[in-house]
């Protein structure tokens, strides 16, 4: 074990499977600084600056991952996404279907997230509900160092397209992470805490929030589930539906604006496959639907806080 | 590939006799809609005659003369045309984004601009890989109005990347005419301030165009640096195969139809001796018969089931 | 009354707006030869045809409506959008809300939407959930000639940014239109047919497969109602609520991919804010999480059928 | 607007002195982080100063500059990058995105390009209104690189736009240098292949600055056409105001801090004796009074209520 803020993890996981996978190549408006013991060690050819080109950057790593390379391109934060949808959406997520199977793309989008550090809406935008709704493409979140180096580092392997999201705030919060070869698989949710009387489904930074919560809860006497999804595509139903089938109360939680978002694709599938196991209504938590505010005086608003969590989870057992 | 004059010409007759059947048959709703590259035949072939084996390709939407100048499979391609699970990909993609692996025809994209983007990226695959191969980017003249044109652009010239990109400017984007769209007069012009080279040629003359397209293409593959190659060519035919062209002027269309270029080099064989008319009309009946047969194939061959639907989406 | 296809009535929804509002212009590859009587009518300076980029399309309506103007721009196909996300959703969807309310941008964005004569995924995909989930913006899909009319005339003349989505099929399929000053507001759903036993939440095409569902279980003794949402942001809860507390069962449609779309945020605000009226579970008929595939074999099996509705229902109420 | 030179000094200083205290603030975490303008001083001032009144202007997160040259009030400005209600957009901006309408400052984005996006839609706007104002659109050599720039250009040229384009060309992107970025060696060499006229001026003299925006300006005003100005400048500071630079050669930096904008403007003035030594020393007094008092408004001005949070996302 080691500490390392969310974004030494990421660089870790880069930096073992690199090593690792000769394939393996990183992309991006400056990544060379970023990522500087990357350049140090696997040197230019495999560690790129690119130009301030969002829609290039994610086509080359279309056209490279197409060739058998396992590109990895950093767009800094989800809002720049906006310039290279037609790369991800319409190229890397429907040419393999379109050419019958000649094609894979192994390549992985790593994108900042998340309302952090007065940064306004063009720079915070939680997009991940886009990518879960287009076809062919992973998505996955950590919500922790120790996730994003197991998540990140299977997500590198994976034969598909990934977009793999990275908190702004949990990027610089140190955590524990297992040496080496440490992976998560995708498409697996893990339960953060036990519970029986209700369950919170969330994932990325949420998951610290809801726990907190969960902590104050369990000082009232209430025992509530919660479950990290870490992976938003494919979604981990059995997971989700198994806590709520134990507890018949669920609440979910994101930071994403509220409509058409995970949180409604999390409920929507609980109300057709677990409905007979509900005891109450489900609960969305989530950011409202309006951008960003930068001021600070605003920003500590837009995302849901823990008191308001236990608030709705004790509406539920009320 | 340098084939011989005498195949080059049937490879146009080929594709000229593939596409007005397909639209003959269009108006019979015995044929889907497709986007004839009639007119266009000498740009493409041409450049992929200078091709080697081992270059890879990517081309889009208007993308007949590529595919059967590469020596695609008249079978499969139809095949695909009709969305039959025997077409290079298994009917799912039908005419507008044909890719053929095995001939290196890489991720064929309908979205204009998609090749520029993808493009680079490959390219950087076979620097990686330190292939002496080349990519061959194939896009109109309305792919050059995205701004991705310029990024790919900018890229290739920045990392050294072994393209040719190869702009087919047809005049046309969809209805509307090149003049109305773009303020340049010449798109190859775009290339030098990116520090690239590049060359307009008459893409209505095979030879010109396969002489302009060797040149362009050992520079590549020798300087492992990108080049614009602009061909000036026309679009004979409508958008699709249902267009009436009612957009366009019965002169400058009579005029363009005089530059035919399947017209132009049929002459020159036949006055050059090199092939008689009585040997052409009988080159047009083997391909009438090879037509036949492919047409035949592909409205034989077997639809994909139901259970296609959900396949491929993943690795 | 007069018999309109969808698009016909879409230019006279664009002929009588531009003759009633001169700051109304409209822009698009080749919008002067789709809306010839327009170009005759009002000339080259405010029906213009414009370069092959729909990033400057969509930035230079942002540009213009920010000044005064009323721009409606054709995208022609959906996917084409993702060219242009950047300016819909960072300009015009938050330059309001981040410059305190300076600017409005009153502008139309039309896109062919729908899985339709085998175009394929990258001419079919339906996105109208993103612009739902993204803020700032309206989402308008009309069902009919007649919704079509009035729903775009309500959204020109609305001073935020609408994004307008045409159906391929119905396009081309003539329907009753009301001759002149026809408004159908923004953010009202209509019931397009009243029943009892079940609640059909859909829009755009599928509300016509929804009411041929409706019929045949209605020759089966069930009556079901359908709600064609018309608007899907803002969303008219109320109407959906107010139904479903009425059947106590809930059926959503629609041919958008599953994960994360609009069927996702009517179960998931039934199941929070109608729970108590639900005699069963939340059920969702959609596309599936695939693309759109171009083949005329599979093609039809994208969509939702009317016999599968049926059985849904039966189902419900089975 | 074309003020006085002692003027132009004045603002130059108010510009340098509020950007300078900004950086020491932000070191006591007393200022939020911002994107100093440090040494593109006068590539602002004298283009906003060849411009009227009732011209627009779009510009980026790199602001300071173009809106201190235009007139802004530096409490309101303060005030609005400490999220305050008395800013100029309530606080909801910070320093990335600032617009000021009743300035004319149209539709700032810290999305890179975006200016470039939104400036042809408001020059379409005053032709359409037959205004004889004119849109000055500022952008980075960065926002260069991403593909709308180019169909921005094209747009503009084609549709006879009355924008000038302003590129200020401060050699870094972030902390990527440009030549790592661009193939290009000058910006302004992009105009041409979309038939626009261009020029590429030392964005570090005023002088020259305004004297090539003045003949840019008239242009752009009589024949209703782009024109691009490119001014060689330089990012003295680090990409914000808490970047230390240390991917920037410390010679490099020593070579253009001697480039000064400021120290050259102040320089010349000295010797010809239009601002005497002294009497700049007393222009520094003021302008530090000035920025005390705006620094004490912007902080004792109150925050914005939580209801804020949900006002303003729909007209
Ligand atoms: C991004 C995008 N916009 C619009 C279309 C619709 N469309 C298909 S082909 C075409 C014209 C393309 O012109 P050009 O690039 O010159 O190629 P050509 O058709 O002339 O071969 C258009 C507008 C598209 N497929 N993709
Ligand atoms: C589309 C986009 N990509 C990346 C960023 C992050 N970013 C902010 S400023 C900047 C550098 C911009 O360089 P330039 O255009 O030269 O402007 P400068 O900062 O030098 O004034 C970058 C990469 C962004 N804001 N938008
Ligand atoms: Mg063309
Ligand atoms: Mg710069």
């Amino acid at each position: 074990m080691s500490m390392l803020t969310m974004d030494q993890a990421v660089e870790e996981a880069l930096f073992e499977e690199m090593e690792r996978d000769s394939r393996v190549l990183t992309m991006g408006e400056g990544v060379v600084q970023a990522w500087a013991r990357l350049r140090d060690n696997f040197g230019p050819k495999r560690v790129r600056n690119t130009p301030l080109s969002e829609g290039i950057i994610a086509g080359t790593a279309v056209g490279a991952s197409a060739m058998g390379l396992r590109p990895v391109i950093d767009m800094l934060c989800a809002p720049f996404l906006l310039y290279a949808m037609e790369e991800i959406v319409n190229s890397a997520g429907k040419l393999r279907y379109l050419s019958g199977g000649q094609f894979s793309f192994p390549l992985v989008v790593i994108a900042g997230t998340g309302v952090a550090f007065s940064l306004g809406a063009q720079h915070s935008h939680n997009l991940e509900a886009w990518f879960a709704h287009a076809p062919g493409l992973k998505v996955v979140i950590p919500s922790s160092s120790a996730e994003a180096k197991g998540l990140l580092k299977a997500a590198i392997r994976d034969e598909n397209p990934v977009l793999f999201f990275r908190d702004f705030l949990l990027g610089r919060t140190p955590g524990e992470v297992p040496e080496g070869e440490h992976l998560i698989p995708l498409g697996k949710a893990a339960v953060a805490r036990e519970g029986q009387s209700a369950t919170i489904v969330t994932y990325g930074r949420m998951v610290l929030t809801s726990l907190e919560a969960a902590a104050t809860l369990a000082e009232q006497g209430l025992s509530v589930e919660v479950i990290d999804l870490r992976t938003i595509k494919p979604l981990d139903e059995e997971t989700v539906l198994a806590s709520v089938r134990k507890t018949g109360r669920l609440v979910v939680v994101h930071e994403a604006s509220r409509s058409c978002g995970v949180g409604a694709e999390i409920s929507a599938t609980v109300a057709e496959k677990a409905f007979g196991a509900l005891k109450a209504p489900i609960l969305r938590l989530t950011g409202p639907d309006t951008p960003v505010p930068a001021s600070p005086a605003l920003e500590p608003f837009f995302a849901p806080a823990a008191p308001q969590i236990v608030q709705a989870v004790r509406q539920l057992v009320g | 590939m340098s084939l011989s004059l005498p195949e080059l010409l049937r490879r146009m007759l080929l594709i000229r006799t593939i596409e007005e059947r397909l639209r003959a048959l269009v108006r019979e709703s015995k044929a889907p809609v497709t986007s004839p590259t009639t007119g266009q035949e000498a740009a493409a072939l041409g450049v992929i005659d200078a091709l080697s084996q081992d270059d890879l390709l990517l081309t889009n939407h208007r993308s007949m003369s590529h595919l059967l100048s590469r020596g695609a499979d008249p079978r499969r391609l139809l095949a695909e045309i009709y969305g039959k699970r025997t077409g290079y990909c298994q009917g799912k993609s039908g005419f507008r984004h044909i890719s053929i692996r095995e001939l290196g025809v890489m991720l064929t994209s309908t979205v204009v601009g998609a090749e520029l983007s993808m493009a680079p990226g490959v390219a950087l695959a076979l620097a990686m890989q330190d292939s002496s191969a080349i990519v061959a980017c194939f896009f109109g003249d309305g792919a050059s109005c995205e701004g991705v044109f310029h990024e790919s652009l900018n890229l290739a010239s920045l990392w050294d990347l072994p393209i040719l990109f190869v702009c087919e400017n047809n005049q046309w984007q969809w209805n509307v005419s090149r003049k109305e769209a773009q303020a340049a007069a010449r798109i190859s012009e775009f290339a030098a301030p990116h520090g690239i080279k590049s060359q307009t040629v008459d893409g209505m003359d095979l030879e010109a165009v396969r002489e302009a397209a060797q040149a362009a293409v050992a520079y590549v593959r020798k300087e492992r640096r990108p080049f614009l190659l602009e061909s000036v060519t026309y679009r004979l035919r409508g958008h699709n195969s249902i267009d009436p062209q009612s957009y366009v002027g019965p002169e400058e269309l009579a005029a363009q139809w005089a530059r035919d270029p399947l017209h132009l080099l049929s002459q020159r064989l036949a006055q050059a001796g090199v092939v008689s008319d009585e040997a052409r009309a009988q080159l047009q009946r083997e391909v009438d018969a090879e037509v036949d047969r492919a047409f035949a194939f592909a409205q034989e061959s077997p639809f994909p089931g139901p259970e296609e639907l959900l396949a491929d989406v993943y690795a």
